[in-house]
């Protein structure tokens, strides 16, 4: 096992090595001059000169991608072309508010949709098969960004109780929690659905199972074969899930973060996009990656953890 | 005179499908004695392996027992409640062995938690109020390992069931279900998926292990060729019915139903090279398809018009031989050789 | 009057395990199973040779690199003469079709998208020099179909459709479209109820019969082996331990693991008492095959030389060979 | 004399012709007839096949022209005139949400198409060569691509292309091919072990034959299953671009735009929110029933006997 998590640590580095060179040669994309683009009408010819220089878009193409994988490696992600800032300063001011958001949705979605998922199938009778029925539907039904935008308009429009817009004041937690609740539950609603149907599935098939027979030949009782001898084999799916899962998160905070104008990352990149502040959307971008691929990674590793058969070639 | 540990009678069973019922058992009765081995022998479909899981009360949900009795030491398990079932029956005096050692124990815990799981419930029963330390049960069992002939269980014991060939989970699971308070042990196809000579291990364990506690044993398998060696008395299933049932030497050595016949002369064993065997026509009839009256007539030479009406009873016709055959009750052997 | 139709010299195929990059760079070392290590035999023809072995021993992989399904690492596997493991593409694609496979999984050996009637339809379809019209192929479907004692319809039925004896008589009705000389049966009758597999047992020799095919039985079922072969090799470990003639080989068995291995079959004989020979400990991994005499650590009669030397295939007489040192010493 | 006993022993046997395919019609009847009859798979088939009449009618299905205004009635409830009531231009809403599942289908049909294409191609030639050079080269593409989340990887090509519809396709594709790829590359790993294309070694049938034959056929079904899913995530992905106003312009009618005007009239008419995300939710449960039936039928393990 120890070799798995080794190997599958280090298949990581040249993983984020092809996204550092796509990252930087979506400037190459660009139809026409990358520096008038992005600076669009202000653009002066010396204010062009001057942003070639500091983003040594002058410079023959290796050398700029020598620059700017230099310039990841010392942390420095570049400066915003609209306001001046570190791109790395204003991502740590973003960073907080969607890794609340993420794992305070995922993170209760998870427990929820397991744990429904798991009553559904240890009691095959009861309503709570109706509900995980119902969450599913509607998670597939409804994506995250339409959620949020029906969530806004029951709860901040025509029952106004929620508050419809920001992170909340800095400090004052109540409000923290208050302004989270719209955000996290578009986010999270359709993974509730999603992990309680799945979980029920892995759990119905694990309880078919032959060794599950046998637990109950020995008369160990039912609830102790539901959670202690099942859940573990039936929980392996979801996690796989959750790993690949969290991309998707990230990009269902872009939508929420604007509908509910959070200050996080996803608001950082999208504003950055309409600004065509190229470095902020670049440095946004491989955050929300490295953090993806390092969720991807610890739900592998925990996956080796459950499942002790685990291979890796 | 022995004295019977389990009485099965007049045991039927559905299966409930959606529109389709099955029956999978037809009154089935039958009676095994303290410390002897009973074999159910059947082809797939047959209802051998449902018999199994009705006794230990594990049937699926799907599965609905119509009538009959299940006498256990005195008492008709049909009429118990599940929590009597885990207190006083399963895993305490009946244990049963399943066909796939490779599904039969859970992947992803060690050995030795899923053993302390089970020694720990069944102490529980026991001795309620006797409070035994963690590392009391894992030494408990790796003497369970131990008895069952695994090399190093001290070692062993910590490993993953992935880890174990088959041979060797399996004699965990013999392990698991064999104590001393085992008074029957249901094995379904315990040694099927096994080789040759690791299957001769595998059954002399079972046998030296029942014999050593008393526990009788009910033998469901498919290869008539390990129940001559190793029961007593044996049954032959079809279709959810007993077709034939005595003692292993009468029922192997002068078979009385037409069905049992062509089993054996269909098997490729004594034969010599070149001579052809005998292979009963059509297949085995799907469950929810049954054919009226004997459900073998469509299959059987000898079958007349009675054999299409009529479900033959399971009759006596020798010193402690039942078959269930209307020709051979009404016109006798001679009537019907097959060869 | 007996024509060898294959001839295997000193056959070894190994299978390679740990060759990825990450593996190489963590040093886990090259893991050799040794599959086929070294095996020598001669298959005549219009005869069947039965190969027995437990799991593992190596008996399907030999079979496999008959055809050329696997790599063989060194060894020669001469087919009327000619050596197979030198064949180029075109001479291969010839042999293939004078020999034929059976496969253990009856189900899996058939493209679960194709119709029995297309699957059967196939191996005519690509005989050389002679193109036939649609309607010749689908008539001769048909006789095969009845060859194997199929109803026609069963043509436009897919594989999920059938029973497991069905299945298997149309991969046998696939085997002998081309009218081979030699076919590898490979565990013919697993997953089949008693009374099926012995339909097939006796489709199969009668088709052996009629159209004097060569049959390698490989099988784990020394009961069945025992009853459809003239000639058997008994395989442990990669290795054949005994050789001969089926009868030759029951009746005089010599190795210490054949004996074993024929006393443990369990055999329908009600009353009799059979002397079981039980062997100690499991079949050892063939990645790291024991020093010496393979079976040296479940042997019974083990000794001293069995540890330092490996006994060699030695002919006891009149064909039938032994490797053990037990008959090796005068 | 040999081939005198071969002859001998067919001429015995009854012959009879008979065909060896079922017909094409067959096979899609009884598809379609297995898709049907799995819980919901009726549904899902009807909603699809209306998605995809309004999506190639919509100028002969839509009451009114989408981008004619009606100042007059602007954020007009539903009446005769508009079933759905007009938005913030006097639009009428129905007419709009018709157009705009053309886009919705184009989009998402495009998208799936080509990322399946370049996948399943990749996915091959990788499974083919496995363990060799080139194999490693497609997984590390796949995993680098996959790491990006993949809306974001969208967003951000767009940005750099600019808003419009082919970019949007092209953008989605290239977010979407490493998992056809995964996928594709999957099933070549186990198809290629399966005994019937041993099978077909053993027979001696060329190797593009095997390709062709036996491998082609049995990866396909698991990619067009999950075609169908796909197409409800791009049907969403699509409607996400537009609403952040990155993907196809306005006025062109889109559900993502509709939303986008909704947003901005949230406090004036919700109906206009309401409307299209009924849209969106018809279309996902429609497209997840439908390739949830489809998974079954195409399963040959599955299908009724």
């Amino acid at each position: 096992m120890l070799k798995y998590i080794i190997k599958r640590t280090l298949w990581v580095i040249p993983t984020l090595v092809g996204v550092l060179i796509i990252l930087f040669s979506l400037t190459y994309l660009m139809p026409g001059d990358p520096a008038s683009i992005m600076l669009g009408p202000r653009a002066t010819p010396e204010l062009v000169e001057d942003l070639n220089k500091r983003m040594h878009l002058d410079r023959a193409m290796p050398v700029r991608l020598g620059y700017y994988l230099l310039g990841v490696a010392k942390g420095d992600l570049g400066t915003s072309v609209w306001s001046g800032h570190k791109v790395s300063s204003l991502i740590a001011d973003a960073l907080p508010h969607t890794i609340l958001l993420a794992i305070t949705s995922l993170g209760i979605a998870a427990l929820i949709g397991i744990l429904l998922g798991t009553f559904a199938a240890v009691r095959r009778e009861s309503p709570i098969g109706g509900v995980v029925t119902i969450f599913s539907l509607l998670g597939v039904a409804v994506p995250d960004f339409v959620a949020a935008l029906l969530l806004m308009l029951l709860f901040c429009v025509q029952i106004p109780l929620l508050p419809a817009l920001g992170a909340g004041v800095e400090g004052d937690l109540v409000d923290i929690a208050v302004h989270l609740i719209l955000p996290a539950t578009a986010l999270g609603i359709g993974w509730v659905g999603y992990l309680s149907r799945l979980n029920q599935e892995s759990m119905l098939d694990v309880l078919d199972s032959d060794y599950i027979r046998t637990a109950r030949a020995f008369a160990v009782p039912k609830r102790a074969i539901a959670y202690r001898y099942a859940l573990k084999n039936a929980v392996i799916p979801s996690i796989t899930v959750i790993g690949l899962g969290v991309g998707k998160l990230l990009g269902g905070a872009v939508f929420v973060e604007i509908i509910f104008s959070r200050p996080g990352l996803g608001k950082l990149i999208v504003d950055a996009v309409y600004a065509r502040d190229f470095p902020v959307v670049q440095g946004g971008i491989l955050v929300a990656t490295i953090l993806f691929v390092f969720a991807n990674l610890i739900a592998d590793i925990s996956y080796a953890f459950v499942d002790p058969r685990i291979q890796y070639d | 005179m022995s004295e019977p540990l389990l009485e099965v009678s007049q045991l039927t069973l559905d299966y409930n499908l959606g529109s389709r019922k099955m029956r999978a058992l037809d009154r089935v009765s039958f009676s095994l004695d303290k410390g002897q081995v009973l074999g159910v022998a059947g082809e797939s479909g047959c209802g051998k392996s449902t018999l199994g899981l009705a006794i230990i009360r594990l049937l699926p949900k799907v599965a609905e027992i119509r009538r009959g009795e299940i006498v256990f030491d005195g008492r008709d398990l049909l009429k118990l409640s599940e929590a009597q079932m885990d207190r006083e029956i399963r895993g305490q005096k009946i244990a049963m062995i399943f066909q796939n050692p490779q599904n039969a124990l859970n992947p992803v815990f060690k050995i030795e938690t899923q053993m302390i799981d089970i020694l720990r419930v069944q102490d529980k029963y026991q001795n309620p109020g006797n409070r035994k330390r963690r590392q009391d049960f894992r030494q408990q069992a790796i003497e369970r390992l131990k008895g069952t002939g695994i090399a190093d269980p001290a070692v062993r014991v910590s490993n993953y069931p992935f880890e174990f060939s088959g041979g060797m989970k399996q004699r965990v699971m013999i392990g698991m279900a064999l104590s001393s308070g085992t008074s029957l042990l249901l094995a379904d196809e315990a040694t099927t998926a096994l080789d040759v000579t690791i299957e001769a291990q595998i059954n002399r364990l079972i046998t030296e292990l029942a014999a050593e506690y008393g526990t009788s044993i009910l033998y469901i398998t498919h290869n008539l060729g390990v129940l001559s060696e190793m029961a007593d008395r044996i049954m032959i299933m079809y279709a959810g019915r007993i077709f034939e049932m005595g003692w292993t030497k009468s029922v192997l050595g002068s078979p009385r139903h037409p069905y049992s016949t062509a089993l054996l002369e269909s098997l490729p064993g004594r034969q010599t090279r070149g001579k052809r065997l005998l292979s009963i026509p059509g297949f085995v009839p799907p469950l929810d398809r049954l054919p009226g009256g004997c459900s073998f007539h469509p299959r059987c030479p000898f079958a007349e018009e009675v054999c299409r009406q009529e479900v033959p009873p399971l009759i006596e016709v020798d010193k402690g031989h039942w078959s269930a055959c209307l020709f051979d009750q009404k016109r006798g052997r001679q009537k019907w050789k097959w060869i | 009057m007996e024509v060898d139709l294959i001839q295997i010299k000193n056959l070894k195929t190994y299978f390679f395990q740990g060759k990825g990059l990450l593996s190489k760079l963590f040093g886990q070392g090259l893991r050799i199973v040794h599959a086929v290590d070294g095996m020598s035999l001669t298959i005549n023809k219009g005869r069947t040779f039965g190969l027995v072995g437990e799991s593992g021993c190596g008996k399907s992989t030999l079979g496999n690199t008959i055809f050329r399904l696997v790599e063989p690492l060194e060894g020669e596997i001469l087919f009327q003469g000619r050596d197979v493991v030198k064949m180029d593409q075109k001479e291969l694609r010839k042999f293939r079709q004078k020999a034929q496979i059976i496969f253990q999984d009856q189900f899996g050996c058939m493209n679960p998208r194709m119709t029995a009637g297309q699957i059967i339809a196939e191996p005519l379809m690509m005989r050389q020099g002679k193109q036939e019209s649609q309607k010749e192929i689908e008539k001769e479907v048909a006789e095969l179909l009845n060859a194997v004692n199929l109803d026609p319809d069963a043509a436009v039925k897919f594989p999920n459709e059938f029973s497991g004896g069905q299945a298997r008589r149309i991969g046998v009705a696939r085997a002998i479209a081309l009218n081979p000389v030699f076919i590898m049966a490979d565990e013919p009758t697993s997953g089949l109820d008693i009374s099926t597999a012995a339909t097939i047992l006796n489709l199969m020799q009668d088709l052996q019969e009629k159209m004097d095919i060569t049959y390698l039985w490989v099988s784990h079922n020394l009961n069945q082996v025992r009853y459809m072969s003239d000639d058997m090799a008994v395989m442990y470990l990669g290795k054949a331990v005994e050789m001969g003639l089926t009868s030759e080989v029951f009746d005089k068995m010599a190795h210490p693991y054949t004996k074993a291995l024929i006393s443990a079959v369990p055999q329908v004989s009600p009353g009799e008492q059979k002397q079981t020979i039980f062997l100690k400990g499991e079949i050892p991994s063939p990645i790291n095959p024991p020093s010496g005499c393979r079976f040296r650590t479940r042997c019974p009669q083990v000794f001293k030389r069995c540890e330092q030397e490996e006994p060699p295939l030695t002919d006891l007489g009149g064909g039938h060979f032994c490797a053990c040192h037990l008959h090796n010493s005068h | 004399m040999k081939t005198d006993t071969i002859n001998q022993t067919k001429a015995g046997m009854k012959s009879t012709q008979l065909t060896l395919k079922r017909k094409w019609s067959d096979t899609l009847r009884v598809t379609l007839r297995s898709v049907v009859k799995v819980k919901g798979g009726l549904w899902g088939g009807i909603f699809v096949g209306i998605m995809l009449v309004c999506a190639i009618g919509a100028q002969w299905i839509s009451p009114s022209d989408p981008n004619a205004q009606d100042i007059v009635h602007r954020f007009a409830g539903p009446s005769l005139k508009h079933f759905l009531g007009t938005d913030y231009l006097g639009r009428d809403i129905l007419s709009r949400i018709i157009y705009g599942c053309r886009i919705a289908v184009m989009v998402a049909f495009g998208a799936v198409t080509l990322s399946a294409i370049v996948g399943v191609f990749l996915g091959v030639m990788g499974g083919y060569n496995e363990g060799k050079k080139i194999d490693y080269f497609i997984i590390w593409l796949f995993d680098i691509v996959r790491s990006f989340p993949q809306i974001i990887l969208a967003l951000a090509i767009v940005a750099v292309l600019g808003p419009s519809l082919l970019n949007v396709v092209f953008a989605l594709a290239f977010t979407a091919f490493p998992f056809y790829g995964r996928l594709a590359r999957a099933k070549t790993l186990s198809v290629k072990e399966a005994d019937y294309v041993k099978a077909a070694e053993a027979m001696g049938l060329k190797r593009i034959k095997i390709i062709l034959r036996h491998i082609t056929p049995n990866i396909l079904a698991p990619v067009i299953v999950c075609l169908g899913m796909d197409m409800a995530t791009m049907i969403i992905w699509e409607s996400g671009l537009s609403f952040l106003g990155l993907g196809v312009r306005p006025p062109t009618a889109s559900w993502g735009i509709m939303l986008r005007n909704g947003y901005k009239y949230i406090l004036t008419s919700p109906l206009m929110i309401l409307w299209p995300s009924v849209a969106i939710a018809v279309a996902m449960v429609a497209f997840s029933l439908f390739s949830e039936g489809l998974r079954v039928a195409l399963d040959p393990k599955e299908r009724e006997r």
